[in-house]
């Protein structure tokens, strides 16, 4: 080699040596950064959690809760091990509720609506200036005297939050302020009310039962309050006492279903009959307690008249109705699928009456008493059809809606958002673009329940006074308010009687003071504190205050007779035409729809099929045989109401007379998750609303099925459900069981 | 032409080497900090305790930076004619935390408490080499596992080569 | 001459049972009573939350690729009317003789002190090898870099890592949850007592279904739950001795009223 | 060799080498040495073109989507829960068989001493080398998180790791690298002589390369004398170690518990199929090079002859075994195996290829009973490529109908790959032409000195035999 290239050779080594080193300090990822705190919170350490004591608000049930804070963030919602509904447990919905306060979709601002309504196209104002516009639509209501014309619809809402908004509301001058959800269940408050005096659904002591018996009740999964009907469930099957048994008669096969030792498909709309013949057979069999009250109601309902309506065999009512009578104690329960129909509140009487002729009552059936006075109102007068009537009689001039989905959760049939239409001026306070908010005119976004105070005095209780405090977990996410101070400053805005009257600085003192006022009314609490601080700060950290059990008892008033009917439940739709009944059912996850934007639910494959991401129907495999349908395949649901698609579910746990479709899918807003996803069957479904009560019936029509449809593919998560023999799930017999315990081993 | 592409592949070659050069041993083992904070004054001269400020140590698998507060609580009164005290004064008045690099950093499979360190006993100076000399703080550990698992074998931590007792 | 194969034999097979190098410290162990499970799934969404899964969406459902570390099995038997549906949760059963581990070529996965059978993430190379072998299906791959839109990072747990694409992993028996029961049993200068650990999946079980526990404690409640006649182990028969013990479910004759 | 084993020959076998060299004596000793380096220094437009289409195959179908891959993940594939090998691992179990017989065979024929085999070892030993190349790219086209390759490689390192000697993986990394190694150098050595020729007979750059790797050879007896005896040591080392290779393969799967997998006769069945494959492999491959390389006078009918018998052998093997792998499943009659079995042979799509499967690999073949087809280019083709696919579904099948129905039916979930599998699988065709390609160009593709020992000292015409 030659001196020259050498060097030359060095050069450019040189050079490239160069250029890679700068290349490397270019590309070299920046140092991360420590950035303290600039004061540091006193109760936050980092890189150690914080609990929190709250309380859940995903559903009514008002479950107790510990939410783990670290950083200032929210990681994770567990149940409250000392709250008395839940024990330490949580359902899925409630632990996705971190979802809900993390969710992309979230409104973080006040938004005001520039579009067309319903177009989804809104431009952000500050808090300030939707206040003021929310206050000026109100004083000029008021200054026209329309301050009636004023109406407050939100989801059933309790104790002190519940206080806040009917003082603002009547101090306001409306007498419009009602709770709405889908499943509010008033057909059964309503039953329970003319059966046994409350208005609400009394605490069912499963835990002590020894023979349950379910009609149509999916405690498991979604009725009333799954975590501690589950809890007791539990403990009701490998407990301290004998193995309790449960039988669910339902048309359908639900999660509670799945885990019976009896599934009785009885025909659907004809539970109430069945419930009343089995009473009617212990009253006959001399098995009853006070049978002598009943015998004259009970007579119409014979077991051997009933069998073939209800097809179920006269000797299976009959063996039931023994067994029902001789286990001590048992329990009837009447859930959704026959609180549902048209004449669901005769069938939640049926099942009232059935407890007490076996003498459940006060056993197994515990009234609620609300000792605490926050409890949820239910008021039966209050209805959807009232709401509508109003606003397309140009009664409604301004509309506040707050938790309550009603364009999602009332049928097409309600004609309802042609009546939003007539309404000048809709705000709303939800967080989440759901489908009512979208015809919002104002939106100002509240906090989720992680983020806010609140209290909760859970409804059904336990047989125990119960009250639990929601405390901010963290802080907010967004540019949200409380719900609480956004009325406390719509109050001040407005003026005159709510100013006067709503004089708390905030809701966080608004709760408090009415805490003090509770705790000065009730001498349990005060019992081993040192006065109300004392006594607030304990709550704090348990997440609220209870009482020991109360015993309480009643007496199902035979009045309640007057509401029973005769026949099996009415169906919208000619069984020529439309020959299957239609069973639109809540899903473990998305419940009446609001779990649809949380990609944990989303994903969570249901329990008895294992779809995720979508609507399903469900169809026994005979019956799809005889259509020549196979498993995926889309299919029109037709109703003479109108008309869904979804792909089939091949459902072994449905009677050939039926199908069913998960309600919570199909929504038209709501987020990226829930967008655009499923169908929707609430849309095809008849308005019955029971002029009693005011709940408008589920499980009221029959449908036809066509193949054909749009929609996206069915995903499930199972890949056969067979066992093929290899001793997956094992399984003792009864008897077996039985001896184990016997012997001891 | 061969040349060229001789010339192309060496050029190649020394640009490689170049750049591991650079990410390997020039990796900036004391970078400038936001404020000119010495260690040397405060551990170092003014005798202080190095959990004074580093308030988590013992608590937390964290150690902490002292939140601007506590360096306020100090230099309100103590050399606040300073410009890097006046730097650190104009951060608490704008009300903002101060960015500071992170010199001693982990991955993210990485789980090191501290607390567990500091509650046996280990001195600070073993890891983080003796700060009441530095001017500027200098991480002078590799933080390699190597270095990680020499001082556990040699204390005889329990299942302290286990993988799961270091890694997340 | 026979004593010398028995005493090679004897060797192979010291050599192979865990436990060969250390005592276990402990040996935690899962007990699901089957009789209270009645499939609610609270567990599964308990399991995302704690331990970072992410969700993939319908795409990547439908190829079977879901996150689930702990899924509810369902099977069915029978037709209308006579259907019987059984649950059961299936997560890492932490066995013993675990067919992973011998995959894993590079001690990605292995057992520890603890009677665990855990997966180093940030070893993983991603051979696939001992989600082939496992015998319960439990494994779950990094198929892609996962993201979580903004804000819904901020819920994720920082003790526990975020798997990187290419990853293996499985359930853990929320060891994160183990190591914080130690890390404070340490600061109160006592061992870790039955109770003080409750994974993700137990903790949330509405019916109260999940038990766990060190079945090397004699006074503890899986210890005695393992003593069940209704106790039985997933797949027995393929001796890969798992640390999950279930209790059989209750069902069957019994129908004074039926038939 | 030849110098010292002539006499070897001086009987017998004279039919056969009529048959092999129809021209008789006809073939010079200075023809052969043209002959064969005439194939590399004399290149057609269609061998460039042939050349362009393979490594722009290899490109485009296996280097961007495994760049795709490796940026997006693993998830690109078709690869899903149950089943996280498919065709990755396929396509590595079927090079892995396809090398198998190369050097094999080569290793097998020459301490038989089978004289029809000096015309085509070469070839087939780089066929082996090769094909162990492909087949170790999949090792890392498979693996998550690739550029961490060198964690299953025992060196030490700071962080005190060590390998898991017991996984099967690590037995497969030592296997192959050592076939890998050992069937390199058993085709450098065999061919140190001919590299020699080819020095003597080019010139410019090449003369430098082939000087070098000539090792300065001369031919001298005593040259001679350690060439044979380094060759006949790894002829016998490598008979073993191929065995063993295939067997160690086999119980990457057969050493899980998953039904249709853990087989205790999986490492014979592997052993025999991976010959069978590669036997079928080289029949594919001569055809096209002697046609491609005008060398049909030294690739002739009877070497595809005694490869047919070859095939007929290993085809009634195969199926032997299969057949026998099949009962047991049946007879043990446990519900995994069974579903395995019903899901692998009557289930759609599945069925189809298994029933190919068996038609080309069982049914096929036995056409190579009749001299006829056996000598026949056109049914050489035909079968020979039958059986590579029917051997490619064979590996396909043991995985993808295996691994979707485990022991828990819950999680049963069928394997659809997609086209970055199929891409890369076409890719590695392409991959394995471009070596061959290269090779064929740059290396004495047929023995020189070992022909020239077939066609015996040249003498006067008409008195070439004795």
């Amino acid at each position: 080699m030659k001196r020259r290239d050498f060097l030359k050779f060095i050069g450019i080594g040189g050079v490239g040596a160069g250029a890679g080193f700068v290349l490397g300090k270019v590309s070299k990822p920046p140092g991360a950064k420590l950035i303290p705190y600039l004061i540091p919170p006193e109760d936050i350490v980092p890189g150690v959690a914080t609990w929190y004591a709250s309380a859940c608000t995903q559903c009514g049930a008002g479950c107790g809760t510990l939410v783990r804070v670290m950083e200032g963030r929210a990681k994770k919602i567990e149940g409250n091990p000392a709250h008395p509904v839940n024990r330490g447990g949580l359902c899925a919905m409630g632990q996705s509720s971190v979802q809900a306060l993390y969710n992309p979709d979230r409104i973080t601002k006040p938004l005001k609506r520039k579009g067309p309504r319903g177009s989804g196209d809104y431009t952000e104002i500050t808090w300030d200036e939707a206040l003021k516009t929310l206050a000026e639509n109100l004083t000029e209501l008021k200054s026209k005297g329309n301050s009636d014309k004023l109406h407050l619809l939100t989801s059933p809402l309790s104790g002190t939050l519940d206080k806040l908004v009917r003082e603002f509301v009547s101090a306001f001058g409306s007498t419009n302020y009602s709770h709405y959800g889908l499943f509010q269940r008033k057909n059964l408050a309503f039953a329970n009310l003319s059966a046994m005096g409350t208005a609400s659904v009394p605490h069912y002591d499963i835990e002590n039962t020894k023979y349950l018996l379910s009609f149509g009740a999916d405690f498991s999964s979604t009725w009333v309050s799954p975590v501690n009907y589950s809890n007791g469930y539990g403990k009701m099957r490998q407990g301290a006492g004998e193995r309790g048994k449960l039988v669910q008669v339902e048309p359908r096969l639900s999660l509670t279903g799945a885990n019976a030792d009896e599934w009785v498909p009885a025909k659907p709309g004809t539970e109430a009959l069945l419930a009343l013949a089995i009473a009617n057979t212990i009253v006959e069999k001399g098995l009853a307690k006070d049978g002598g009250a009943w015998r004259g109601v009970l007579s119409r309902y014979k077991a051997k008249d009933v069998a073939s309506i209800c097809d179920v065999s006269v000797e299976r009512i009959e063996a039931i109705a023994v067994e029902f009578a001789h286990t001590r104690p048992s329990l009837a329960i009447a859930g959704d699928s026959v609180s549902s129909y048209e004449n669901g509140i005769a069938g939640a009487i049926a099942v009232n009456i059935l407890n007490q002729v076996a003498g459940n009552i006060g056993v197994t059936v515990i009234p609620n008493g609300d000792d605490l006075g926050g409890g949820r109102r239910v008021d039966f007068s209050k209805k959807i059809s009232t709401l509508i009537a109003a606003a397309n009689a140009d009664k409604v001039k301004a509309l506040i809606v707050y938790g309550a989905n009603p364009v999602f959760t009332t049928p097409k049939a309600a004609k309802l958002e042609d009546a939003l239409s007539k309404v000048p001026f809709i705000a709303s306070f939800s967080s989440f673009m759901d489908e009512t908010t979208a015809q919002a005119d104002l939106i100002l976004p509240a906090h989720t329940s992680l983020e806010d105070w609140g209290d909760d005095f859970p409804d059904p209780g336990v047989g125990a006074p119960v009250a639990s405090i929601i405390q901010p977990a963290v802080g907010p996410v967004f540019e949200t308010k409380s719900l609480g101070d956004i009325f406390i400053e719509l109050a001040k805005a407005v003026g005159g009687n709510a100013a006067g009257k709503i004089t708390a600085p905030n809701f966080a003192e608004y709760l408090k003071s009415s805490w003090k006022e509770l705790y000065s009314r009730n001498r349990e609490m005060a019992a081993g504190t040192l006065g109300f601080e004392d006594f607030w700060n304990k709550t704090l950290q348990n997440g609220g205050w209870w009482g020991p059990p109360r015993k309480r008892t009643a007496t199902v008033s035979a009045r309640a007779s007057e509401h029973l009917t005769g026949g099996p439940a009415r169906f919208e739709g000619e069984e020529g035409q439309y020959p299957f009944y239609l069973i639109p059912y809540a899903q473990t996850a998305y419940m009446d729809g609001r779990g649809a934007n949380l990609p944990w639910l989303q994903e969570l494959p249901d329990p008895m099929t294992s779809v995720v991401w979508g609507t399903w129907v469900e169809i026994n495999p005979k019956t799809a045989e005889k259509l020549g349908l196979k498993e995926g395949d889309m299919v029109n649901v037709e109703s003479p109401f109108g008309k869904i698609s979804a792909p089939v579910y091949l459902y072994p746990g449905i009677r050939p007379d039926t199908v069913a479709v998960p309600i919570g899918q199909g929504h038209s807003h709501y987020g990226r998750y829930a967008k655009g996803r499923g169908a929707n069957p609430i849309e095809i479904l008849p308005y019955n609303e029971d002029p009693r009560s005011g709940e408008a019936a589920l499980n009221s029509t029959r449908v036809r099925i066509t193949r054909g449809g749009s929609g996206e593919r069915m995903v499930k998560m199972e890949g056969s459900t067979k066992e093929l023999g290899r001793g997956i799930v094992q399984t003792v017999s009864t008897s077996e069981f039985k001896r184990m315990k016997k012997e001891g081993v | 032409m061969k040349k060229l592409i001789l010339y192309a592949v060496v050029g190649g070659i020394a640009f490689i080497i170049g750049y591991f050069v650079n990410y390997q041993l020039f990796s900036d083992r004391a970078p400038v900090q936001p404020i000119n904070f010495s260690h040397k004054i405060h551990a170092g001269d003014n005798q202080i305790q190095c959990q004074y400020c580093h308030i988590y140590a013992e608590r937390s698998r964290v150690s902490g930076v002292p939140n601007v507060k506590r360096c306020m609580g100090c230099h309100q009164i103590i050399k606040t004619d300073s410009p890097e005290i006046q730097k650190v004064a104009s951060y608490w008045d704008k009300k903002e935390p101060i960015p500071w690099v992170k010199v001693y950093n982990l991955p993210d499979h990485v789980y090191f408490p501290h607390k567990r360190h500091v509650r046996a006993g280990l001195d600070c100076k073993n890891c983080h080499g003796d700060v009441a000399t530095m001017a500027r703080i200098e991480k002078v550990s590799s933080l390699q596992m190597g270095w990680c698992l020499s001082c556990h074998s040699k204390k005889e931590v329990k299942n302290g080569s286990d993988c799961w007792t270091c890694h997340k | 001459m026979s004593g010398f194969f028995e005493r090679i034999a004897g060797k192979l097979k010291s050599y192979r049972e865990p436990g060969y190098y250390t005592k276990l410290d402990h040996k935690w162990t899962m007990v699901i009573d089957l009789d209270k499970c009645n499939g609610c799934e609270a567990c599964v969404v308990s399991c995302y939350a704690e331990n970072n899964l992410p969700v993939v969406g319908k795409e990547e459902c439908e190829k079977s690729r879901a996150f689930s570390w702990l899924r509810i099995e369902r099977y069915v038997e029978g037709e209308y009317p006579d259907v019987k549906v059984k649950f059961i949760p299936v997560m890492c059963q932490h066995c013993m003789k675990a067919p992973c581990e011998t995959g894993c070529p590079v001690y990605a996965t292995y057992h520890n002190q603890d009677g665990l059978n855990v997966q180093v993430y940030n070893r993983c190379v991603g051979t696939f090898t001992c989600a082939t072998y496992c015998t319960y299906d439990v494994r779950r791959f990094n198929w892609f870099t996962y993201k979580w839109p903004k804000p819904l990072e901020a819920q994720l747990n920082p003790d526990v890592s975020v798997r990187e694409m290419g990853v293996m992993e499985k359930c853990t028996f929320c060891i994160q949850r183990i190591r914080a029961a130690k890390d404070k049993a340490k600061d109160e200068g006592k061992d870790v007592q039955d109770g003080d650990i409750k994974p993700a999946c137990s903790q949330s079980c509405p019916t109260g279904a999940i038990y766990f526990g060190d079945l090397q404690d004699p006074n503890s409640v899986v210890a005695k739950l393992a003593k069940s006649p209704r106790r039985y182990r997933l797949l027995e028969e393929l001796n890969a001795d798992p640390s999950v013990i279930y209790l059989k479910r209750v069902m069957g004759d019994g129908n004074s009223s039926h038939e | 060799m030849a110098t010292h084993h002539t006499s070897d020959y001086q009987t017998g076998e004279l039919k056969s080498r009529d048959l092999s060299y129809p021209s008789g004596g006809g073939i010079s000793y200075k023809e052969v040495n043209e002959d064969v380096v005439r194939t590399m220094t004399q290149t057609g437009k269609w061998y460039y073109l042939a050349l362009a289409g393979a490594v722009s195959g290899f490109l485009a179908f296996w280097i961007l989507p495994w760049a795709y891959q490796i940026y997006k993940g693993q998830g690109v594939s078709g690869l899903n829960t149950p089943d996280f090998w498919g065709i990755y691992l396929t396509n590595f179990v079927f090079w892995i068989g396809i090398s198998h017989s190369g050097t094999l065979l080569s290793a097998i024929l020459f301490i038989t001493k089978t004289p029809w085999r000096r015309s085509i070892y070469r070839s087939a030993e780089a066929m082996t080398f090769f094909s162990v190349a492909t087949a170790a790219v999949f090792i890392f086209v498979h693996m998550g998180r690739p550029w961490n390759f060198y964690w299953t490689m025992p060196y030490p390192n700071q962080r005190q790791l060590w390998l898991n000697f017991q996984s099967p993986l690590m037995f497969d990394v030592f296997a192959i690298s050592t076939y890998a190694t050992s069937s390199m150098i058993f085709l450098y050595f065999g061919s140190i002589p001919d590299l020699a020729a080819v020095r003597d007979r080019v010139t410019g750059w090449r003369k430098q390369v082939y000087s070098a790797l000539a090792l300065g050879w001369r031919g001298t007896d005593s040259e001679w004398h350690w060439l044979f005896k380094a060759y006949t040591f790894f002829a016998v080392f490598i008979i073993p170690l191929a065995v063993s290779v295939h067997s160690i393969v086999s119980w990457d799967f057969a050493l899980s518990k998953v039904p249709g997998l853990a087989k205790t006769i999986f490492a014979p069945y592997f052993v025999v199929g991976a010959i069978y494959s590669g036997s079928a492999g080289i029949v594919t491959l001569m055809v096209i090079f002697r046609k491609a390389m005008k060398i049909e006078k030294y690739i002739t009918l009877n070497h595809f002859d005694k490869l047919g018998m070859l095939l007929l052998v290993m085809s009634l093997l195969w199926s032997y075994i299969n057949v026998v792998e099949v009962f047991t499943g049946w007879y043990a009659n446990t519900s995994a195996e069974n579903e395995t079995l019903i899901y692998r042979m009557f289930t759609t799509p599945y069925a189809y290829m298994f029933w190919l499967m068996i038609f080309t690999n069982t049914i096929l073949p036995l056409l190579f009973i009749f001299k006829k087809c056996r000598t026949s280019i056109l049914a050489c083709v035909v079968v020979s490529l039958g059986i590579n696919v029917g051997m490619w579904l064979e590996r396909y099948l043991i995985l993808t109908t295996s691994l979707p129905r485990k022991f828990l039916p819950y999680m049963w979930h069928d394997y659809i790959p997609s086209w970055v599998e199929i891409s890369m699988t076409l890719g590695s065709f392409c991959f394995f032409a471009m070596l061959f390609l290269l090779f064929v160009k740059l290396w004495p593709s047929v023995s020189i000195y070992e022909v020239k020992e077939d066609i015996g000292i040249p003498m006067r015409k008409g008195g070439g035999h004795h």
